[in-house]
């Protein structure tokens, strides 16, 4: 677990905090659009997995009954679109009984006074 | 005797505690959508000794969520046919959300 | 052989409840049962919008339902109090409310919570598919 | 708190299982509304307030900003139209720091496993 | 005086959140603010529906909204992806979707999520609210 | 510093335990619909440690739900005009769902 939050390399980047799983509902495939936007555009744009967001890193997830496509193809292009700072919470994961060798992404786990501070940190941020 | 549906995750809601509380002898319990999350070895939410060898996981769902490698080997793996099954053998089902 | 009413809860597109709904009718279905009828209450009540208009390579809901409505002589039953306030309105109500466009299509068809009532007393099984 | 599950007057009641709260949500209103229509159709009807459901019965409720008118007169309505018999979960009620003297009608309530055996009692109900 | 966007998330007449973001919207402009912009997302979308028809003892949020954006200058945004597939269409998508009837007129106006982006970064403040 | 918002009842969501992990020193929490319960004294839901001093319930959603008489002493009662104060002195809010 590496706090880095202080390493980020602009004050200004958009923090889209994501706290739903994938598939039950809109939400993550919502809040990774807007990401996925926002990046295009140009500016610097960060994912925080919060809650049940974690599970959306998950490993071995495939595409769902009648044409549900799933996240995970999107999460695939976030390298793309230059989208490369990704956060973790550590305590949300160890709570579902999982560790960062679960997960199909490389990312940073940050202890709850890192998700704290990487909150208070960032000036811009939405929570799907 | 009823068969019990949840489509919540267990970090996400409350309604675990109440299911629980409404759970009768007899009664099953079949996660659906996000409810599968519950069927993590490592998940809370469920009280083992109420629900033991009465709970079950929709394998389209689990599957499509990366979990059916994962899945408690306490729980069964049950598919859409399984589920309209478990519909025939208990005449009535609440979906708890 | 048993028949089935299914109560939707779930706005189209935001949860996964109204395809666990329409995958849960084909299987009973297939397994031999009837289908008699879904009721669509709270948010459920958009899966009766005739304007979806979704990507290509999505399900399509609205065309699903109608296509369980027509193949398997399902009620496609809706919640007229839940409805207008939403905005799910047919021709009647439209006229009747004075607007000038409406949004649902036979074979969805705008009821009162009497039919749901209705569908649980008469049908062996009811299932309920949350938001 | 009484375990009255087995005294009801007819197994083929319908049972409608409140457990939103309310103003939040339009969840307790449509249950309700369920209540009152199967009631008008002469069909025998009880309530069980579960989980957040509790927060329905609590006293001193008022209309909200912008008309929102509640479901507390709807409640208060529920004897004239015969429904009568009003669970409630005390586990429920204690989990929320609340007693049946908080409450805004009589209710008779339940223990966990009153609250089992009353779902177990039941062949028709729903939960809103 | 600050300038607000309200991003709203909540379906009208299910939860709360479209009066709360309403309230909030009246309180802000009564203190001196501007409130530029609203963005209807998810759920939200369905605020935008020319076609509700709430009981007259109830609030009309088609109107509420409208009147807001009349009265303040608000810019009434409605993401046009989360719009399309919820049946949420003004007549220019209806004609290229091959719709007969629509459900947005002015001041509601289909956007892309470059709005929505461009709000949080352009406004002094965001307010969110959820369904 | 940031206000954070809430409008879920602590028993039917998880969102608590997020929103108290991303607390930071100077936040403040902000009861509004169904979070209104949170401001119950026997509610389960905040540690009062992390928010102490530091949360305030909106006054019209408290009323309409019979909360005005029973709120906790900790905690502040603010109206819609006191929200608006709230946007204004901090420059960032957050809604939790």
């Amino acid at each position: 677990m590496t706090d880095t939050t202080q390493s980020a390399s602009s004050s200004e980047a958009l923090l889209i905090v994501l706290r739903h799983p994938p598939h039950g509902s809109s939400w993550l495939r919502e809040g990774i659009d807007v990401a996925l936007v926002a990046a295009a555009f140009g500016r610097e744009v960060e994912l925080l997995f919060q809650g049940d967001g974690v599970f959306a890193l998950l490993e071995g997830q495939a595409a769902g009954a009648l044409d549900q496509k799933g996240t995970h193809p999107q999460l695939k292009m976030l390298e793309m679109y230059d989208i490369e700072r990704l956060w973790v919470s550590q305590r949300d994961l160890d709570r579902r009984g999982l560790t960062v060798d679960d997960l199909m992404l490389p990312v940073t786990t940050l202890d709850p006074d890192g998700v704290a501070a990487l909150h208070a940190a960032r000036p811009l941020s939405l929570i799907f | 005797m009823t068969l019990h549906l949840i489509i919540r995750t267990p970090h996400s809601s409350g309604i675990f505690a109440d299911l629980l509380d409404a759970f009768a002898d007899g009664d099953y319990l079949l996660l659906i959508e996000d409810g599968c999350y519950a069927a993590l070895p490592g998940a809370a939410g469920l009280d083992d000794a109420v629900v033991a060898g009465r709970i079950g996981v929709l394998r389209e769902d689990a599957e499509s969520r990366g979990l059916l490698a994962r899945v408690a080997p306490s729980i069964e793996i049950v598919d859409m046919d399984g589920f309209v099954a478990l519909t025939e053998r208990f005449p009535k089902s609440l979906s708890w959300f | 052989m048993l028949s089935y009413a299914l109560l939707v809860h779930a706005a189209p597109y935001s949860t996964q409840g109204a395809l666990s709904a329409l995958r849960f009718a084909e299987a009973a279905i297939a397994r031999g049962h009837r289908v008699e009828t879904v009721f669509f209450y709270h948010d459920g009540v958009h899966n009766a919008s005739t304007l979806m208009a979704p990507p290509q390579d999505e399900v399509h809901l609205g065309e699903r339902w109608k296509r369980l409505g027509e193949t398997a002589q399902t009620a496609l039953l809706v919640c007229v109090a839940a409805g207008l306030r939403r905005g799910i309105v047919d021709g009647t109500e439209a006229t009747r409310h004075d607007l000038a466009q409406y949004s649902v299509e036979p074979p969805f068809e705008l009821t009162g919570i009497g039919q749901l009532v209705d569908a649980v007393l008469t049908h062996d099984r009811l299932i309920t598919f949350p938001p």
